[in-house]
């Protein structure tokens, strides 16, 4: 398992895969086509797939998620790009109602299987309205599903799953993680010949035993590069808590690790109010409240929207010594 | 607004194959689909008068003759979606009236489960894909349906219905570039029964004088106008779109001239205030789709006054029995308010046992 | 102070004052002139104003509070209604960004003096996309304000004060409340000759020592029932604390309450994932830990779409004897 | 796509009065106020390529004339609202080179304190309202400064400029709808350069043979097409639209052709593949504006070839003060980012020091 290949490589990977698994997979979004996407996830797969499986969608993000909502009615199942999650906000009625309770509101008749991926970051000075990250905002309502990798290996994995999830499912990305690269298992070197990881399931990216840094998406990365500095330089051990998916959510790996750990902060790129951050600490305190020596601290980022100028927008979001010096205000 | 075609002009319209081939059982049943429909409706509105219901009751008596009319010539892979005001297509695509007003009742043994109420019947397996609340949010899901079908290489169609207030809404506008682009097979229907709530068309939309399917033009898109108290115009018109989404898989934006008789929704105090009470009797007393198709087939020779009024005993007994079926009904249990949110859990999948779905 | 007077009639009245007091207040929103608003909230008021100052809005959400925010930039103070809370998630983008970032991007040059108002409730049979609560969505966003009355008293003082505002206020009602009553003086009752009350002060409905029952909206009226069911039957003292505004946050009023009580529930009609509740709980665990004696639990709606049945959405909502029986278990 | 009118056509719009009242000194300024725009922006993307910036960078190289135009024919309270494309209009409008480049370094001295960056350019005291990176999303706003200037009681009107991609954007057609029914002086300026990123004009929007603009007659509302290579064209087409706005308060759909030299944005690095490279020569070579320009000046005999060599020199000098100015800037302190969020706050009042506005 020695091959290392990026984020945005694994991601292709992913969805050639499964557009070769099953017909009714198609790619729909703006240049994920013959330009080969924005960030070039989608490179080779429209001159690999052709028109029919691979389409360039006008800048119409409601009509052609809500178009890709109700085809999936009737058992196609597209995987909508959108260029960055931010533009969700002018598909977010088709993304929440539509998507969310159609099979609520027929009791059941309907199921949307759906896929509405692209970036969700901050730091990559494109300024406030590039740069959100609604990871909370649709996790919020039942009936979606929302997951956001932080590695290639967890990209791959979830975004087949994903696309085979009979419920709606929106996955959400990190254009700061696209160039990185990670091992990446050939399919060949697989018990099952794929990847598949299943929702719901954090993954330990990292063993420890004084504090649980939990996190989402790039903020894994950033806790993993913290627990190292803490390891060398602090002596104090942690463990490093992956959601991997938010909804559905793996409590008891969270609950778990806090019981060994008896401490436990929250990391993410999100904004603070509300996030993810505010529900799992809460949930923390309120089941594992007797293994707490500390409360649930969070990180998130600095609470404004986000700001164009380059070296100050690495400020505002969380950095390793951000996570350590929080780490040492309870161990 | 409503009627522009003159009655002269209707005669042709019963000449048209598509409503030449039909025998005289297939126009008895056009008219009783119709009276099925006002009657369903008449009965469920006492019904919400005595406390059955809560909610929404948007009501189509009135506009009967357009879901009868357009949903009477689909075939099999021709799919059909509207907004809230939604039970004269259910009733039409062929929803019984039980589990009809078992919704509207709340009701478990409803079409949704008593989950989705009035404005919300579904049924998927008569290609009826609802019922849906926000104005004009079904417009993207319409052309959605239409891909699919061209996706699976069907010959079909999606019928989407809206309001003439739905048009001024941005979704409706993205939905018909991207079904003119993409040569969608989805044939858009505005029922323009000349008001959106309280407003009316003239105070809600700008556009040309000749009307609101001119708004097809700016994108090159086929359109036409329908006078919709004539039921043979809707059916040979509508077909014609029909051709067009079958054999050239273009869409066409069809504007109806319809009227309803009653207010926006049951909640409605106003619906005689910002329309004149002449106006509405006028619509119901010379423009009804019912009274005009009933006395086109007592001309043809088809029917007598007295068949007709049998049509609204029978109908009336459906309806009744289907409040009793409704009120027999048990309500859903209070432990079902989670099931039907995801399908991986309601079928208990591995998916739907694997993490935390729920948070309350 | 003895006039009592309906939380619709409350909010017409604090509207009509601020059309009186300033020229540049006008009110937009669909059939909320020659209807008289959908709710009747606007009733009288395009009589009295007229054309210019209370305006009928074709069904375009996006459309019309995209205008209303672009002149808001002039110096208009548009008062929007949307006829349900709902509906601003088909104005999502407009509603996030423009009026939310503007001033940012502008590096403070903007301001956008808007108020959206509207219902934002479950319980009225109205089905599962026209029962949203996005009060802990808009709140995520820096940049808003969000404000949610619990009755008719804080209704007027709460929205005449958000039109005053300088920045764009989300002010969400329940069609609930509308039609009850409260006492709400007259003018000439007050010292300031009319009632203004500040965004970012929570308000003790009931003082208490066991328990703090803290939350906004409609649920302050449950946990009052609950109160007192608690204090007659069970001998608890609940205190009862409504943030009335949940962007600004009065968290020293909370946490005031909860170093008194050390027990702490938060109720709200939302749905649980990322509430308004998750950050208060967090917040509260986070800044007084060792002031807790048990838990901050939480109550919210049952975790689904709104259910249409009439009978069924009354369970789905948190009751008094939800909250009754979650006090108990840490009491 | 882009340059419909020829060469032969042109000379009437230079005798239409708004260009016969231009002083040799006016049109040297025109001229001019392109240079500016073109060797900022050539020079900003210098300095990106050294590192200076992050983020996007939208250059407006070859569209100068659209923006010049437009805007040198406003007066007092005529606004001016765009996209991210937007240094054009920013320079037009009378901003300095120091804080446009000082924004897009980042730095605190920038229009928008280093905030905003490239897309965010904003002066309202110049009637200048941004900047906007959300596709369409500026359209509402555009209506809602025209809402305004007629609420104040004012003559004036706003200019909302989008792309030819932005048409269908769900917003762009509310506005449209909104701005005809309610009468609003506002201008919809379709740059239409025939490329949204990497997709043609006729691979993302459904129109009728005669282009962008129709879409205005599905609401009844005015429209006009201009080849944006002549300046004339584009201040005597444009005229008419304000004097519509101005006397009788009235928005108009104006289609500009025009074409970008360089890629979609600084990170576009499929610029010549979704287009011929003889396509892109062509337009540089014949249909420049700037250079279109420079020789009807010198055949009109106000310039000579040396002028002009001149005018370069002089908008390069500048635009390097700009860098000199931006590079010695300072960057906006780690505690500023939370300034420029609540007007309240800013300005320290008792509403902004009431309750907690930050949760970090
Ligand atoms: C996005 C949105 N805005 C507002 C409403 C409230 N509303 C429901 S129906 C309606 C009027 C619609 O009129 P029209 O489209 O003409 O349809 P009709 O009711 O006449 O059938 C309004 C304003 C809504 N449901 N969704
Ligand atoms: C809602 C939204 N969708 C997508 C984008 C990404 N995007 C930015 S510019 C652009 C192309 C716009 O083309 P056009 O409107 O023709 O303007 P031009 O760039 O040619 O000036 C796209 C797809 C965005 N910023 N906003
Ligand atoms: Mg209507
Ligand atoms: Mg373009």
């Amino acid at each position: 398992m020695t091959r290392k290949i990026s984020f945005r490589d694994a991601l292709k990977e992913g969805l050639d895969e499964e557009l070769a698994h099953d017909d009714n997979v198609v790619i729909i979004g703006e240049e994920v086509a013959q330009y080969n996407g924005a960030y070039k996830v989608t490179e080779g797969l429209w001159k690999k797939w052709g028109d029919k499986r691979v389409v360039d969608a006008p800048i119409s993000e409601a009509g052609f998620i809500g178009m890709g909502i109700g085809a999936s009615m009737l058992g196609i199942r597209p995987v909508m790009e959108l260029m960055f999650y931010s533009f969700a906000y002018v598909a977010f009625d088709q993304m929440m109602n539509n998507a969310a309770t159609c099979r609520y509101m027929s009791g059941g008749l309907i199921n949307v299987p759906i896929v509405v991926r692209g970036p969700a970051n901050g730091g990559t000075s494109v300024g406030a309205t590039h740069s959100h990250t609604p990871e909370n905002i649709f996790a919020n309502m039942p009936g979606l599903k929302v997951v956001s990798p932080s590695n290639a290996y967890d990209a791959k994995g979830l975004i087949k799953t994903a696309i085979r999830d009979n419920d709606p499912v929106y996955f959400m990305e990190s254009t700061v993680l696209y160039g990185q690269e990670w091992e990446v298992p050939e399919n060949s070197d697989l018990e099952d010949g794929e990847l598949l990881i299943p929702l719901g399931k954090a993954d330990i990216k990292r063993e420890g035993t004084d504090i649980s840094l939990i996190g989402h998406g790039r903020a894994v990365i950033t806790s993993l590069e913290a627990a190292k500095i803490l390891e060398e330089e602090h002596g104090i051990s942690a463990e490093v808590v992956d959601l991997r998916s938010i909804r559905p959510l793996d409590e008891d790996t969270i609950l778990d690790s806090v019981r060994k750990t008896h401490r436990a902060i929250y990391i993410e790129e999100n904004k603070p109010f509300c996030g993810v951050g505010a529900q799992i600490a809460s949930t923390i305190q309120e089941r594992v409240f007797d293994y707490l020596d500390a409360p649930v601290l969070r990180i998130t980022s600095v609470d404004a929207p986000a700001i164009y100028s380059p070296p100050v927008e690495k400020e505002q979001l969380p950095t390793a010594a951000d996570i350590v010096e929080k780490t040492l205000s309870i161990c | 607004m409503a009627t522009k075609t003159k009655k002269a002009e209707t005669k042709s319209f019963a000449d048209d194959p598509i409503n030449k081939s039909l025998s005289k059982d297939d126009k008895i049943d056009l008219l009783r689909q119709m009276v099925r429909v006002r009657r369903f409706e008449q009965i469920a509105l006492t019904e919400y008068q005595n406390d059955k219901m809560g909610g929404f009751l948007h009501l189509y008596i009135g506009q009967e003759s357009v879901a009868c009319g357009t949903i009477s010539i689909l075939g099999e892979h021709d799919h059909v979606i509207t907004a809230y005001r939604d039970h004269g297509h259910a009733l039409n695509v062929g929803m019984g009236m039980n589990e009809c007003m078992a919704e509207l009742f709340g009701k478990a043994t409803g079409c949704s489960k008593g989950k989705g109420g009035s404005m919300h019947y579904f049924a998927p397996d008569k290609n009826y894909w609802g019922g849906h609340g926000i104005v004009a949010g079904q417009t993207p899901l319409g052309a959605g349906l239409a891909y699919g079908v061209k996706y699976l290489g069907q010959k079909g169609s999606c019928l989407c219905y809206l309001g003439d207030g739905a048009i001024n809404q941005g979704a409706f506008h993205e939905s018909l570039n991207l079904a003119e682009l993409w040569d969608l097979p989805v044939i858009y229907v505005i029922e323009n029964n000349g008001y959106s709530m309280g407003t009316s068309q003239e105070r809600s939309s700008a556009h040309p004088k000749a009307g609101l399917a001119l708004r097809a033009e700016g994108y090159g898109m086929a359109w036409d106008q329908i006078n919709g108290v004539d039921l043979y115009e809707v059916r040979a018109k509508t077909k014609k779109a029909l051709d067009r989404a079958h054999n050239e898989s273009k869409p066409t934006l069809l504007e109806i001239f319809t009227y309803r008789h009653k207010g926006h929704s049951i909640a409605d105090a106003n619906a005689d205030k910002y329309r004149t009470k002449e106006e509405i009797q006028r619509y119901m007393q010379e423009h009804d789709p019912i009274t005009n198709f009933k006395e086109v087939l007592i001309t043809e020779g088809i029917i007598e006054e007295a068949d007709y009024k049998n049509l609204v005993k029978e109908a009336t007994k459906e309806a009744m029995e289907a409040v009793k079926f409704a009120d027999e009904s048990p309500y859903p249990d209070v432990s079902e308010i989670t099931d039907d949110v995801y399908w991986e859990v309601d079928n208990n999948t591995e998916a739907g046992r694997t993490g935390k779905h729920f948070f309350h």
